[in-house]
């Protein structure tokens, strides 16, 4: 049996990034069918069987767009800006183990692509770094809308990251690790999380809701309101990175709420591991569509008020509890 | 005849008239509304329609032929008048297809506006319809029969105005009306019934076509859309066209008139004039004026090099030749042109009436002739014309004459070399004088002779004239009743009777008689003239005089002219006179005209070395008379405004002008600077009005007036019988639709540039004939025409490529050789 | 393969914070800031100090750094910013001894090869375990001091922007807004 | 009349019903026990229960919105008022057409125009009627007026084109002539009355 190589490494990269592009790329298609059905339309129908190449048609239009720069804005800031956001979700993503560890044509493969025995809190540092992508981009498009959205990248962000690493305080507490390999196992001798912190599984979930920069939370490119936020200016495939980052961090999000609160990959009664943890993966995901389809925008300063004066105090007070608890 | 002036009261307003005047008249000159369908303005009553029924003085009377009286109480509607009049609509309506949605008078249709205005809402009579078809009487009129309410107006006017008399009433061939009928319905509603199932209109020769001269005038009265023009049925309808108020320009008569345009086709949105109308109430069109309208100078540009090269030949230019058909402000400019550049002008018609009148003025000491045609019309009784054709020179000259033995019971002398079996036709008391060319003077004599006082005439006229009278003798028979006494048996017993009758006898007798030898020298029986004249002369009071062109190019005309000064002073005649083109008056007043000379020519649309033309034919292009604005000078001594109906996108003469640094801003700017010393007036062409009040006012431009001149003493020649004109002659002269270029461009006008002769000669000379004049020949088609008689030929001058004024000289008649062409 | 990324991670940084000093524009100077935040944590994961790495990362990047931004969206970002140097040989002696100091003081002990570890690493213990024994034993008393004054500063903060904030100005107005202004 | 009539323009049918809401909670803590009984009432989980109900809906009871447009097409309405249609007379199959030329006059838009000339039936023949669809209105005048009931507005609302003139020929509108029997026609304003033979009087039609 093969050890893990660094060419397995680089191998295992190339992999997820191939993998979770197509997925985020499908994922838009999901996203516009699910959307579709909740409104009780169709959704994209016609290009390939049930519209299942409208991807294709997408990324082809993303991609042949004139790819364009407004003139006052910082050139290179400008056009930086999106391979951040990109980048730092796929980099959060390597540190996120999705699959039992297997072997496959006799080499050993290990699910994780870097195993920090960290990997919570760099998933959450690299999430936060992931800011800087929306943020420069506004600031560096020279256009007034672009200004709002990066201010409220900035503003969402930073309160939203206290309320994700407070809620995730209390699990923690409870496994005693950092890694997501050990909150995996402590899944197979214990009841899922979510039973024992539920607390802590709803603010994480409304904080992941924002920093991945979901409706009801999307505040930073809120149409309605700001016309597109930072992504005011772009266009083509520097907007589709974006997009990319936006919807691998979805897929993080997921990955991170179905093995800290769901069960990971444990096997589940006849269900084996894979198959459970890639049912909840879709779950997850699909309950960010579902929430996009049911409930409106919340206003900016509801949302940071909630922030600081709701969900904070309620994790530390989880947390506190949590302890208590544990002390006892 | 000058008449009193009365008061009346219309339905409680006091109206001011004239002793004789219609009731009809004084209302609608007073803005009084009735109801009228068959009566024309200026023709007599036809008693058709009987809906213009009112009370005067509590009796039922047809307002269109009752004369007011001073004092006279009129209503013009109560209950019963109210009834008849809705039953006379009712009736009107039996049968008219309904079809108002394609008719062409649908909008502008009497019969829709009086069924309204009468109310009319159910229908209470009925009968079967009669089969009518429609038919092309000539090339221009079409007749729907259905239509038609036969209401006369097209006879009336054609009688009474046009004289032709080409159509009445015949046979419709429809039931008899319900003899239930008679009782129930209103009275004149009955007979206007009976009378309007039992006629149609037809052409009065027996044919299916009309013998006439094509006016179209019958059209413009017809009330419903029975007569319409050929070219106009179902092309548009009344209310899509737009009214463009101008002066038609193809003869002297300046004759008021409506362009009515729209856009062309759905695929071409260019304006495109569509027919003509004119106020048939208080002036009426010839052919040419009705149906040549179509002549413009259409898809002109701009083109700079051409402009560029006119403006160096009217530099280079010795000579402007140029016609008529010009509007006074371009006749100004060129005589501008001819103060300023020194260029010579040549206007060959213009110049012989500015000459004519020169000496008419020397001698009477007026700058123009004193009397307008109008007045002529309405107020003489006996008309004279000398030297002009009248069925062909002017046709509102022919009306007049015409109008003036129907309506004015008139008579009229007719003196002309050339024969017309029309003009006889105009009245019983209508002589015609067939005298030989040159012979004009003698025609003055004449006049002198009748209407004047031998003893108040300059000594050489009256013994000139006394040298023709002569006492002789002639045979009249005479009926004189002789009694006769004859013995009779009585039948039944036998006995015998003596009965004294009186029987008619013939007798013959020698009588003497002041033989006229005037008359007879102008072709006339001079044995029974004198008992004609003393018929016509009954009951006449007011005597006029109309000159014409073929005095001006006389070779006597300066004596003719003196000739006329004293008919005028010693007759006491109105005097007029026709100008022999559209605007030669205009030009005559205006411009001073050269003879013909040597040099480099410059031709308004004429031919010359360089050629401005408006008929697209020429150097450079020039806007046609309906793309144009200006003014006219007609021979009624008014300055006439006119507009232009069509668009032109070319260079007009002021543009020229402007070239050379003589223009003005616009060609109306000019209007203003015509020479106030020779009867204009310094007014704006904004400012002048253009068209006709209620009773028939003519507010039209302004009229001249012409300052006298000084008189010069001059004698009367003595007549020289050598200047009469012997052998094969031919007189230059138009057919009747034909005036000029224009005319000829026009696409619904036939009358072909040919030799018009009798039908006699016609055959006599075969269909193609060579015309050898002194000065070159011409080599002609020949056409009979039906109205002309005697043995002169006409040559038709309208077209100017053809030269016609240098062949045939200074003289409308010319001695001619001709013969049988290939 | 460890100097190598070391050798990477110092250039990279070294430069980065170049830009930040040297660079006039506001955004080149925050965002290579940010970037030289992100390579400092990198420096820590070679050293196996994988906790430490990514607090750098939540705590400098996430926050420090996004609260500078917050600040800099007040300037125009696509101006150049000009600096005002009255005395540039002071700012370059004081920098330059501070730097020194420095070096000094944490080059000293390794010339010196006197360093110790005083708490030597637990056995077994993972990485964040051992960062919080030494915190709640031997730092135990600085680390409850730095708690204490964090809370204080925390407070002060939130008491001096918190003056007034019941005062919505979209809330109020006209005339009520002229008050205030005259009342300030 | 007082202005204050002309001021209320409010204009609807003025049924407006108080929704009892809660007073907006001032104080902190007030709001606070909003937002914790709003999230334990489960409020936001109704909105979650509406549209998972209208997807499985859709996706299981077949009950879709959607309409495919340019392959299905929704049933028009038989009065709706889209592109013209000129219509031909049942018997002679003739175009009802007479050019009388109202519906160019009332044509507010100015839209349409007609040639004609005189037919060698001696009748009144329309060379070219157009109606330039790039100003047309739709107001349906041209059809009200229309005498003749020739023109009415159809059901082909479909009016991209490459070209105007693309529906604005007599030809494209007049109804096909192997299509006569289906030419519908229907009652309502501007058509004949329903009892239009026994409303008209006797008159010389009649014979």
């Amino acid at each position: 049996m093969m050890e893990v190589t660094y060419l397995g490494i680089i191998i295992k990269a190339i992999l997820i990034l191939a993998i979770i592009s197509a997925i985020a790329g499908f994922g838009t298609y999901i996203e516009r069918k699910v959307l579709a059905f909740m409104q009780r339309r169709l959704g994209p129908m016609h290009v390939g069987p049930y519209g299942l190449l409208q991807i294709a048609a997408d990324g082809i239009k993303l991609f042949t767009k004139e790819d364009f720069i407004p003139q006052n804005a910082n050139k290179l800031m400008f056009m930086v800006a999106p391979v951040i956001t990109a980048a730092t979700a796929f980099i959060a993503l390597s540190a996120v183990p999705v699959f039992p560890d297997f072997t496959i044509f006799g080499i050993f493969v290990p699910s994780i692509a870097a195993d920090v025995n960290i990997g919570i809190l760099f998933v959450l540092g690299m999430m936060a770094a992931g800011l800087y992508g929306p943020l420069l981009a506004g600031m560096s498009q020279a256009n007034k809308w672009g200004i709002i959205g990066a201010a409220r990248t900035a503003a969402q962000f930073i309160s939203y990251e206290v309320v994700t690493g407070l809620s995730l305080l209390a699990p923690i507490m409870m496994v005693g690790s950092l890694s997501l390999i050990d909150f995996n196992h402590y899944n197979e001798t214990h009841p899922w999380m979510v039973f024992m912190q539920p607390v802590a599984f709803v603010l994480f979930l409304i904080a992941g809701f924002a920093e991945t920069n979901r409706t009801p939370f999307d505040l930073l490119e809120n149409e309605a309101e700001i016309i597109a936020g930072y992504a005011t200016e772009y266009s083509g495939m520097r907007w589709g990175m974006f997009f990319i980052g936006e919807y691998a961090n979805m897929i993080t999000v997921s990955v991170l709420a179905s093995i800290i609160f769901l069960g990971g990959y444990t096997d589940l009664w006849f269900i084996p591991g894979w198959l459970a943890i890639i049912l909840k993966i879709a779950f997850m995901f699909f309950l960010m569509l579902w929430v996009r389809a049911s409930w409106p925008h919340v206003r900016p300063d509801q949302f940071m008020w909630l922030a600081w004066k709701v969900l904070m105090p309620l994790a530390v007070i989880n947390v506190v509890i949590t302890g208590i608890v544990i002390m006892v | 005849m000058m008449s009193k002036n009365i008061t009346i009261t219309i339905d409680g307003i006091t109206c001011q008239a004239q002793e004789g005047d219609f009731i009809l008249n004084v209302a609608r000159a007073h803005g009084i509304f009735i109801p009228a369908i068959c009566y024309l303005t200026r023709c007599s009553p036809t008693l058709a329609c009987r809906i213009c029924l009112v009370e005067a003085d509590d009796k039922r009377v047809y307002s269109c032929n009752a004369k007011a009286k001073d004092g006279m109480n009129v209503i013009t509607q109560n209950e019963a008048i109210l009834e008849e009049r809705r039953a006379i609509m009712e009736v009107y309506d039996v049968n008219h297809p309904l079809q108002c949605g394609v008719c062409d008078q649908s909008g502008e249709c009497e019969l829709q506006n009086y069924t309204l205005e009468l109310g009319v809402d159910a229908q209470h009579y009925a009968i079967p319809d009669t089969k009518r078809g429609t038919a092309d009487w000539s090339t221009v009129l079409h007749y729907d029969a259905g239509l038609c309410i036969v209401c006369e107006r097209c006879v009336t006017v054609c009688k009474d105005m046009i004289g032709d008399a080409a159509i009445k009433t015949g046979p419709r061939g429809g039931d008899p009306l319900d003899k239930a009928y008679k009782e129930t319905m209103p009275k004149d509603a009955y007979s206007m019934w009976n009378k309007l199932q039992k006629s149609v209109i037809v052409p009065s020769n027996g044919t299916e076509y009309t013998d006439c001269s094509d006016c179209g005038e019958c059209t413009a009265v017809c009330p419903v859309g029975a007569l319409t023009e050929q070219d106009f049925v179902y092309q548009t309808n009344a209310w899509e066209l737009k009214q463009i108020p101008a002066t038609c320009a193809h003869c002297s008569s300046g004759c008021h008139i409506y362009y009515e345009t729209k856009h062309t086709s759905i695929e071409n949105p260019e304006e495109k004039i569509y027919r003509v109308k004119n106020e048939w109430n208080y002036q009426s069109l010839c052919g040419a004026g009705r149906f040549g309208y179509d002549y413009q100078n259409s898809h002109v540009t701009k083109e700079k090099p051409a402009f560029d090269r006119a403006i160096a030949a009217v530099k280079k230019a010795d000579i402007i030749r140029f016609n008529s058909v010009i509007t006074n402000e371009e006749a100004l400019m060129l005589q501008t042109l001819k103060e300023k550049q020194g260029v010579k002008l040549v206007n060959p018609e213009a110049r012989a009436l500015q000459s004519f009148l020169r000496y008419y003025g020397e001698a009477s000491g007026q700058g123009i002739y004193p009397d307008d045609f109008k007045t002529i019309m309405k107020e003489s009784d006996f008309v004279i014309t000398v030297g002009t054709k009248l069925r062909n020179d002017n046709p509102n000259v022919r009306y007049v004459f015409n109008n003036i033995q129907k309506m004015n019971k008139g008579a009229g002398f007719y003196f002309h070399p050339v024969g017309d079996t029309l003009i006889p036709t105009f009245g019983k008391s209508v002589a015609t004088f067939e005298h030989k060319p040159g012979e004009e003077e003698l025609a003055m004599y004449v006049i002198l002779d009748l209407f004047a006082n031998r003893e108040a005439l300059p000594e050489l006229v009256r013994k000139t004239i006394e040298s023709y009278h002569s006492t002789r003798t002639k045979t009249v028979t005479e009926k004189v009743m002789e009694t006769v006494t004859t013995t009779q048996v009585d039948p039944e017993t036998g006995e015998e009777k003596e009965v004294t009758k009186k029987v008619p006898k013939t007798v013959k007798k020698e009588v003497e008689y002041d033989h006229n030898g005037l008359v007879e020298a102008l072709g006339a029986d001079a044995e029974n003239f004198g008992d004609l004249f003393d018929k016509m002369m009954k009951k006449k009071e007011s005597f006029a005089l109309i000159l014409g062109e073929d005095l001006y190019f006389h070779p006597r005309a300066e004596n003719l002219a003196r000739l006329a000064a004293l008919v005028e002073t010693a007759c006491g005649m109105k005097l007029a006179m026709v100008p022999p083109k559209s605007n030669s008056l205009g030009v005559a007043l205006l411009c001073d005209l050269d003879a013909e000379a040597e040099g480099y020519v410059v031709g308004y649309n004429e031919p010359g070395d360089f050629a401005l033309s408006a008929l697209g034919t020429g150097d450079l292009d020039m806007p046609a008379f309906n793309q144009q604005e200006g003014t006219l000078t007609t021979m009624n001594k008014r300055v006439v405004p006119t507009n232009a109906a069509i668009e032109y996108g070319g260079y007009e003469l002021n543009d020229l002008m402007n070239g050379l640094g003589l223009g003005k801003t616009l060609t109306i700017d000019w209007t203003a600077s015509l020479p106030t010393d020779r009867g204009f007036r310094a007014v704006d062409f904004d400012a002048l009005p253009n068209g006709y009040t209620n009773d028939g006012q003519e507010h039209r431009g302004y009229p001249l007036d012409v300052p006298a001149v000084p008189k010069r003493a001059s004698e009367i020649e003595a007549f020289d019988e050598g200047i009469i004109l012997e052998g094969t002659l031919a007189y230059r002269c138009n057919p009747q639709r034909q005036f000029n270029d224009f005319t000829d461009k026009s696409h619904q006008i036939f009358e072909a540039f040919a030799l018009y002769a009798s039908p006699a000669r016609a055959e006599e000379l075969g269909e193609r004939v060579v015309v050898e004049f002194a000065k070159g020949s011409l080599e002609l088609d020949v056409i009979a025409e039906e109205r002309i008689s005697g043995a002169i030929v006409e040559i038709p001058d309208f077209v100017s490529d053809k030269n016609i004024y240098a062949l045939f000289g200074d003289n409308r008649y010319a001695t001619v050789t001709l013969r049988k062409g290939s | 393969m460890i100097p190598f990324a070391f050798y990477l991670f110092a250039i990279l940084i070294t430069g980065l914070f170049l830009v930040t000093v040297m660079s006039k524009n506001v955004l080149y100077a925050m965002t290579s800031l940010a970037a030289g935040m992100v390579l400092i944590s990198g420096l820590f994961f070679i050293l196996g100090a994988d906790f430490l790495g990514v607090v750098q990362l939540i705590v400098y990047v996430g926050a420090v750094m996004a609260v500078y931004a917050f600040a800099m969206m007040f300037f125009d970002v696509t101006r150049d910013v000009e600096e005002r140097h009255d005395k540039p040989w002071l700012v370059f002696l004081l920098g330059g001894g501070i730097a020194v100091t420095l070096v000094v003081i944490f080059a000293a002990p390794i010339m010196g090869e006197t360093v110790h570890a005083l708490y030597p690493p637990v056995a077994g213990a993972t990485n964040p375990q051992a960062v919080g024994l030494v915190l709640f034993t031997k730092y135990l008393l600085p680390f409850e001091v730095a708690s204490v004054m964090l809370l204080v500063a925390m407070i002060a903060g939130i008491i001096l922007a918190g003056k007034k904030m019941e005062i919505s100005l979209s809330a109020m107005d006209e005339d009520m807004i002229a008050d205030t202004k005259e009342h300030a | 009349m007082s202005l204050e009539h002309f001021k209320n323009r409010n204009v609807g049918t003025q049924n407006y019903r108080m929704l009892d809401l809660d007073p907006t909670p001032v104080t902190g803590w007030g709001q606070f026990k909003q937002v914790v009984r709003r999230s334990l009432s489960l409020e936001l989980l109704v909105g979650l229960k509406v549209t998972l109900r209208e997807m499985l809906k859709a996706l299981l009871f077949g009950k879709m919105h959607t309409t495919k447009y340019p392959f299905e097409k929704l049933p028009i309405g038989p009065r709706y008022r889209a592109i013209h249609e000129m219509k031909r007379l049942l018997e002679s199959g003739h175009y009802r057409c007479i050019g009388c030329g109202l519906c160019e006059k009332i044509c507010p838009a100015d839209a349409i125009r007609m040639d004609t000339h005189y037919g060698e039936n001696q009748r009144k023949e329309v060379s070219e009627y157009t109606i330039n669809f790039g100003r047309c209105i739709f107001c349906g005048y041209c059809a009200e007026v229309c005498p003749e009931l020739a023109i009415v507005h159809g059901g082909r609302y479909e009016t991209a084109s490459e070209q105007r003139a693309s529906f604005s020929l007599f030809e494209d509108m007049l109804t096909p002539i192997d299509q006569l029997k289906s030419q519908r026609e229907f009652p309502g304003y501007g058509s004949v009355s329903v009892n239009a033979d026994t409303n008209i009087k006797k008159t010389p039609l009649a014979y």
